[in-house]
């Protein structure tokens, strides 16, 4: 075994473990923060893969932003709520075999690879420095890739757009809701009638004040 | 220029937002003018193109060719449909227009390099911009519970589902070791297919595809995000994002993995069948219009899932060849759906709720062109002859036919004959029952020469069957 | 001839726009513009009829064309044709003609109903989908016909939605026929997959080439669906209840013309039928069985219209019964026949209603105006209903000389002429039986005392518009049998037809003596007299009662009570068995069949319940549900070897 | 000499299950996010060792857009989420929100 396998089987073992208590752990910030470790643990494999330039740009996206974005999400909401309840679904006796299975099966996947089938180039120690190299990813997305490009940028004007529209707007709702609130409680209860037809003289009557 | 459709569609939705917040309040209706006259002029660059020489734009991004016109005049159709009847609704229920209809055009500009891509990577970056947008598109009525839900349904899930197509993109990409979709078909022509690994692919690619185009068991989010989003996005959600699904689907599989048919031929047969039976009969227990409509929109995905089901790459166009039965029914399917969708909205429009069947009680006395539109709707979406619904089913049938699937021809005769129930109910609503109901039914040019053209266009697309059926078979010569 | 066959059922469609989109300004025009298209098409029907006859012995279709390709995309190929031939001509004219009579009829009937214009609209629509099915020269058409006249059907049995009856009543006739249009559609599927072509000429062309087993099958389907359109058991439920549409539509849609679209189809697709033998006998004995299913049920009806119901399902089943048993000529005369008699039963029947609910309502009596218990005595009022409803009862009796009679005839002696002895003789009891009830309803309905209160209900004769078309149609149940019937098996009709059937039917079938036809004849009439006889005992004198009898004329109690004792042998053995027989298969339909269809429609929405269930709401679910997706599929293909094709 | 192939995939493949698994076991929808990005990286670390497997640079630009959709996804998500709990109902629990179902 090599150096560089050591490194990624450490980094794999730290990875895996860290990915677990992102999905076990009962506390979200904790979550958040081991999602951080995993992201990082997967940084350091793409430098062993020749990736350079995309383990940092992991680093600053996830590590920078989205988890940041995740930390700002739950200071704004009380989590604490949250974690007083139950945490897993009561689906626990189906899912966890599914999970199992799901393993196997790309498993037996994964094991069953035939890699003299596939289409391969050796690289030389040089090519591979060269293949994550900033200036490779750049020459590329510049000139091949330059289409998605662009339309990555669309991506996320239209994210800005989603978070300032959904979430840019506060407490000026909140009268507005009441109105369309107590307008929708009574379809829910139409609803629940199901199908019931309904009198005239009951018609938008709104169901008084019995909303937080 | 290749792509000047998609480009006007780009200014358009900068302008779009550019304007919303420039422009006082008053004046914001206009925009929706301007939403208009932009995809009409995207239209009409667009059928410009149709018949040119195909080429390959951007690296071998996006292509240009009959199959992209086809699908770009089935969304900018539905862009100018829905702007159409948005503003009734949005008004009254006081959402705002220039959100909507920005979001809409990137959806559309998402659908639009969605059904151009040849890429893997441009496919996935067109299909994440147009969902990011559908998912916005869904919590717009932000202070409405059921929009939020809705909105957040529809998200997680639909984030759930991209994962793991992207997932099988990486596969894809693993096998084959391209991303263009015809090197990835030269390589998995070249080599050996017998691979656990392109098996896995399959199964990963078609779930991800699946969620999009919602096929059973990947549907659960439809009714749900159909149901409560504000009107005139479900219309869109339900016609737009799924034809752009389809396309992709039709990409990968056809374009890419058309090689491997056979391994996943059977698969999509089932997955049809699966798809329309379990929506039919759930459908008939629902007592929400929209909701109703959903599951009707999943089953018409189990039909439309047919022609791929069917598809024999490689056939000429003088047979009845799935792909084309596949491309007529979405056709089809976009007109009679944001219709009857629209209806809904027109309905919804004039009063709170105006979902369960009972709001349509009368309606034929009510409105009694909006009733008579609304039966060539569901007439149509049962599959009644001579109407559009009609043609889209029997090409299909005879496909699965003519592919040697006679089994599934016979699923779908069986299913639909189950839809007529449900379809026919509200029929039976509208002309066969009374209200007290005195509620004003919403007027809006808008709405009205929607409506018009929607039902037009299911009435023509039966009567005259033929040009378009003949545009379907053209926009799928280079499979 | 050709170039001008659109007319037919353009002129109708146009009717149905114009009534449609203007009915409301137009308001009793729109009468004036319904009758107008159908009599053009009636106008060009014969016109066609006369372009055939001129042609005299033409093997194969005289005109197939289309007039507009709708479709002409490499295989699936789609157009709007004309098939003419002798059989075409046939229903042309049969549908034009009642068509015609019936939208006169109905501007007297339809008189005072609000919606007047939208009938108007609706009936012409129907003649059009009609003549599109019977002119059809391709399956697709056929189909379209056939989807069409089923949509109009449902939207005329639910033209008074008002009534909750009315609207399931639509509902049950959509949803029934559907059923058979499943099989139907099934049936057009593997044509197009055996023949590669749905165009008739092709595939009868190539009827011969095919395997008979695969051959049976597409017509065991094609007959599923003509059990639907034409209600024959089990899938007739629907029309009886079918009645709850305006009379007029019962006459046109549930007798004349609709629901002999299957018997039609089965006689368009002789070529197929007549190489699965399966398939005939199958044929031979649903019709045969239907026929005196129906028969007996009708015996203890009381609704007007309902024993009339059961009356054309019976009669409809003799047709099958004609087709099955190889006389395909007989099986359409009397198509031809029963289109007349039974428009003009029914149309009687609308007119008493009609008559009797308006006293009815003028007294502010509240009885049911279609039961006839509560009628009677009808024909001092009514003697126009009364004498054309009498020919009609005759007809239908297969009463010398009317028309019933030979088409009747024929068929009950190519039953027994190719050796079917079963079939005949429940051709024979059901004679007897349909005899019985018509004669039932007739003494009933018009004659006896009145069972009503008349001093303040008083009936009256319906208008002109609607005794004229019975008077025609009466005419035409008097001379349309002999005119073209006489004499048997080498009458007009016959030979007008035969080009149609003949090279199908092949070898010549057998001629019968002609002493051994006078037998059959004699047996027929004989059978009927009896029926009369019968009912004229039980309703009209009420000869039941010995007691009264005997003790009015003791002297001729001993002569009398044996024939009294005969008839109540008759009565005990026969009569009351039967009934009770009856009873039971009343209970029997409206019970097991009629639960059969319903439970199938139960047993989909109890599954849609239990389904609907899955959908929980809870996004972990959701996910649970896909990846549950993911797992199945990816399991099944990695495992499957065979998958891997 | 670099990392084996089948090291990198199968790393990819567990931590896409268990981002699978948190998706189908949580019921806190800020930990069901999180699972979806756990997949989306494991479809990155998938993308890179083909990348190098192969030498060719593609894999490595797919996961730059991976990563830049993802970010698009996280703005948009948790604006979703905020918004909801904010307007609808004061909890992170999946299971609650269900008005829609049926």
């Amino acid at each position: 075994m090599n150096a560089p396998t050591a490194v990624f089987i450490v980094l794999a073992a730290v990875a895996v473990v860290s990915s677990l208590n992102v999905i076990l752990r009962r506390n979200p910030v904790h979550s958040a923060i081991f999602l951080a470790l995993t992201i990082l643990c997967l940084a350091g494999e793409f430098v062993l893969l020749n990736a350079e330039f995309i383990a940092a740009t992991e680093v600053i996206v996830y590590a920078g932003a989205i988890i940041v974005l995740f930390l700002f999400t739950m200071m704004l909401l009380d989590i604490r709520g949250g974690m007083r309840t139950r945490q897993f679904q009561n689906q626990f006796g189906l899912a966890a075999p599914i999970a199992v299975l799901l393993v196997a099966l790309l498993g037996a996947a994964v094991g069953a690879i035939n890699i003299s089938g596939l289409p391969a180039a050796a690289l030389s120690t040089l090519q591979a420095a060269q293949l994550g190299s900033v200036q490779n990813l750049g020459q590329e997305l510049y000139s091949n890739f330059l289409l998605p490009f662009e339309l990555a940028s669309l991506v996320l004007t239209v994210g800005l757009i989603g978070a300032i529209g959904l979430a840019g707007h506060g407490a000026e709702d909140r009268e507005e809701q009441v109105r369309i609130e107590e307008a929708l409680e009574f379809d829910t209860k139409v609803r629940a009638k199901e199908g019931g037809h309904l009198e005239p003289e009951e018609e938008l009557v709104p169901a008084g004040g019995h909303h937080a | 220029m290749a792509v000047l459709p998609e480009v006007v569609v780009t200014v358009l939705a900068m302008l779009l937002l550019l304007l919303d917040a420039v422009l006082p309040e008053h004046r914001k209706s206009g925009l929706t003018w301007l939403a208009l006259l932009g995809f009409v002029v995207a239209g009409a660059f667009n059928l410009y193109q149709w018949g040119s020489p195909a080429q390959s734009a951007y690296g071998g991004m996006v292509g240009a060719d009959n199959f992209t016109v086809f699908f770009n005049t089935l969304f900018l159709a539905t862009a100018i449909l829905v702007v159409l009847m948005a503003p009734a609704y949005l008004r009254e229920r006081a959402l705002p227009f220039g959100e909507f209809y920005s979001l809409l055009s990137f959806a559309v500009l998402g659908m639009m390099f969605t059904a151009a891509s040849t890429d893997l990577i441009s496919l996935f970056v067109s299909i994440e911009l147009m969902v990011i947008a559908v998912y916005i598109l869904a919590g717009l009525a932000r202070r409405e519970k059921r929009s939020n839900e809705a909105s957040l349904k529809y998200f997680l899930l639909g984030a759930f589902a991209s994962a793991i197509l992207v997932y099988g993109m990486s596969w894809l990409y693993g096998i084959t070791g391209q991303t263009n979709l015809a090197k990835i078909a030269g390589v998995l022509k070249a080599t050996s297919l017998d691979n656990p690994l392109l098996l896995m692919t399959i199964a990963l690619l078609a779930v991800g595809v699946g969620f999009k185009v919602a096929l059973v068991p990947f549907h659960a989010w439809t009714p749900d995000a159909y149901e409560g989003a504000p009107t005139p996005a479900t219309a869109f959600m339900s016609v737009g994002p799924k034809a752009a699904a389809f396309a992709a689907l039709l990409r990968i599989f056809i374009s890419a993995m058309g090689p491997a048919q056979p391994d996943y031929s059977l698969l999509f047969a089932i997955l049809a069948v699966l798809t329309m039976t379990l929506a039919n009969v759930v459908a008939i227990q629902q007592n929400n219009i929209k909701r109703m409509l959903a599951y009707s929109s999943i089953a018409h995905s189990g039909y439309i899932l047919v022609g791929l089901a069917a598809a024999q790459p490689g056939a000429g166009s003088d047979q009845v060849a799935g792909i084309p039965a596949l491309m007529f029914y979405l056709f089809v399917y976009t007109f009679m759906t944001l219709g009857a969708f629209a209806i809904v909205a027109y309905v919804q429009a004039g009063q709170v709720t105006g979902e369960s069947f009972d709001d349509y009680r009368a309606l034929g006395r009510r409105a009694p062109m909006t009733a008579i539109a609304m039966t060539l709707f569901m007439l149509s979406l049962t599959g009644v002859p001579p109407l559009a619904g009609f043609f889209g089913k029997a090409y299909l049938i005879l496909a699965a036919v003519h592919s040697g699937m006679a089994w599934l021809a016979v699923a779908m005769a069986v299913n639909s004959a189950i839809s007529a129930y449900y379809y026919l109910r509200v029929v039976v609503v509208m002309y066969m029952s009374d209200t007290t109901e005195r509620v004003p039914l919403y007027r809006s040019p808008f709405i009205h020469s929607m409506l018009a053209v929607a039902s037009l266009a299911t009435f023509f697309v039966g009567v005259f069957a033929d040009p378009f059926l003949r545009f379907a078979q053209g926009a799928t010569l280079g499979f | 001839m050709q170039s001008l066959i659109w007319i037919i059922p353009v002129a109708p469609m146009a009717a149905a726009i114009i009534n449609g989109v203007l009915g409301k300004k137009l308001g009793k025009a729109t009468g004036a513009v319904g009758i107008l298209a159908v009599a053009i098409s009636f106008v060009m029907a014969l016109y066609v009829l006369a372009g055939v006859m001129a042609a005299g012995n033409h093997e194969g279709p005289l005109a197939d064309g289309p007039f507009y390709q709708w479709i002409v995309s490499g295989a699936f190929n789609v157009q709007l044709g004309y098939y003419i031939d002798p059989l075409a001509a046939v229903m042309l004219i049969v549908v034009t003609s009642v068509s015609l009579l019936v939208h006169i009829y109905s501007v007297g009937y339809m008189a005072n109903d609000g919606s007047f214009w939208r009938f108007f609209c609706y009936l012409p629509l129907f003649t059009f989908a009609m003549l599109m099915l019977v002119l059809a020269n391709n399956f697709l058409q056929l189909f379209l016909g056939w989807e069409g006249v089923g949509l109009c059907s449902y939207l005329l049995i639910g033209f008074w939605y008002n009534r909750k009856s009315a609207s399931d009543a639509a509902m049950k006739a959509f949803i029934v026929n559907r059923v058979g249009d499943f099989g139907f559609t099934i049936g057009i599927i593997l044509i197009w997959l055996t023949f590669g072509s749905l165009s008739f000429t092709t595939v009868f062309d190539k009827a011969s080439t095919v395997e008979v087993g695969f051959l049976t099958m597409i017509t065991l389907l094609l007959f599923v669906g003509a059990c639907g359109k034409s209600a024959q058991i089990p899938l007739y439920t629907w029309l009886p209840d079918a009645m709850e549409g305006p009379t007029p539509v019962s006459a046109l849609i549930h007798a004349a013309t609709m629901v002999t679209a299957g018997v039609y189809m089965v006689a368009r697709m002789y070529p197929l039928f007549i190489h699965t033998p399966v398939t005939l006998s199958v044929v031979a004995w649903v019709g045969g069985i239907t026929a005196i299913f129906a028969a007996s049920i009708g015996l203890v009806q009381n609704d007007i219209k309902r024993i009339l119901a059961y009356s054309t399902v019976s009669q409809l089943g003799y047709m099958f019964l004609a087709l099955g048993v190889v006389v395909p000529v007989s099986g359409i005369f009397h198509l031809f026949t029963h289109a007349f008699f039974k428009g003009l039963l029914f149309l009687g029947a609308g007119s008493v209603i009609h008559s009797v609910e308006h006293a009815f309502e003028h007294a502010g009596v509240h009885d049911d105006p279609q039961n006839i218990q509560n009628m009677g005595g009808l024909r001092r009022y009514m003697p126009w209903t009364a004498g054309t409803f009498l020919i009609a009862c005759l007809a239908i009796s297969g009463i010398f000389p009317f028309a019933g009679f030979w088409s009747k005839d024929e068929i009950l002696t190519g039953a027994f002429v190719n050796g079917q002895y079963a079939l005949y003789a429940i051709g024979l009891v059901t004679a007897m039986m349909t005899a019985f009830y018509m004669f039932r309803e007739y003494f009933l309905v018009f004659e006896g005392t009145p069972r009503f209160d008349t001093h303040h209900v008083h009936p009256h004769e319906s208008p002109w518009w609607m005794v004229g078309p019975l008077a025609v149609l009466a005419l035409l149940s008097l001379v349309a049998g002999f005119a073209v019937g006489a004499p048997p098996e080498h009458g007009l009709f016959r030979n007008f037809l035969d080009p149609v059937f003949a090279p199908v039917l092949g070898a010549e079938h057998p001629e019968t003596a002609f002493v051994e036809t006078l037998i059959l004849i004699g047996a027929s009439l004989l059978i009927a007299v009896i029926g009369i006889y019968i009912a004229m005992m039980m309703y009209l004198r009420r000869a039941w009662s010995p007691q009264a009898v005997s003790a009015r004329f003791p002297r001729l109690y001993d002569l009398l009570y044996h024939k009294w004792y005969l008839d109540e042998i008759y009565d005990a053995a026969i009569v009351q068995p039967t009934l009770a027989f009856a009873r039971f298969l009343w209970g029997f339909d409206s019970g097991v069949i009629d639960g059969m269809v319903n439970g199938v429609g139960a047993l989909i929405r109890w599954l849609g319940q239990g389904l609907r269930r899955l959908q929980t709401g809870s996004v972990g679910n959701y996910a649970l549900g896909m990846s549950l997706g993911l797992l199945v599929i990816l399991g099944s293909l990695l495992l499957s070897g065979t998958f891997h094709g | 000499m670099s990392v084996p192939l089948n090291y990198a995939l199968a790393l990819a493949a567990v931590l896409f299950v268990t981002g699978l698994a948190g998706v189908i076991l949580r019921r806190n929808i800020l930990i069901i996010f999180m699972s979806i990005e756990l997949m989306l990286n494991a479809t990155n670390l998938n993308l890179v060792a083909f990348s190098r497997y192969f030498g060719n640079v593609n894999g490595q630009i797919f996961v730059f857009f991976v990563l830049v959709v993802a970010a698009a996804e996280a703005a948009v998500g948790l604006a979703i989420i905020v918004s909801l709990v904010r307007h609808y109902k004061d909890s992170l629990n999946g299971d609650e929100f269900n008005l829609l179902k049926g």
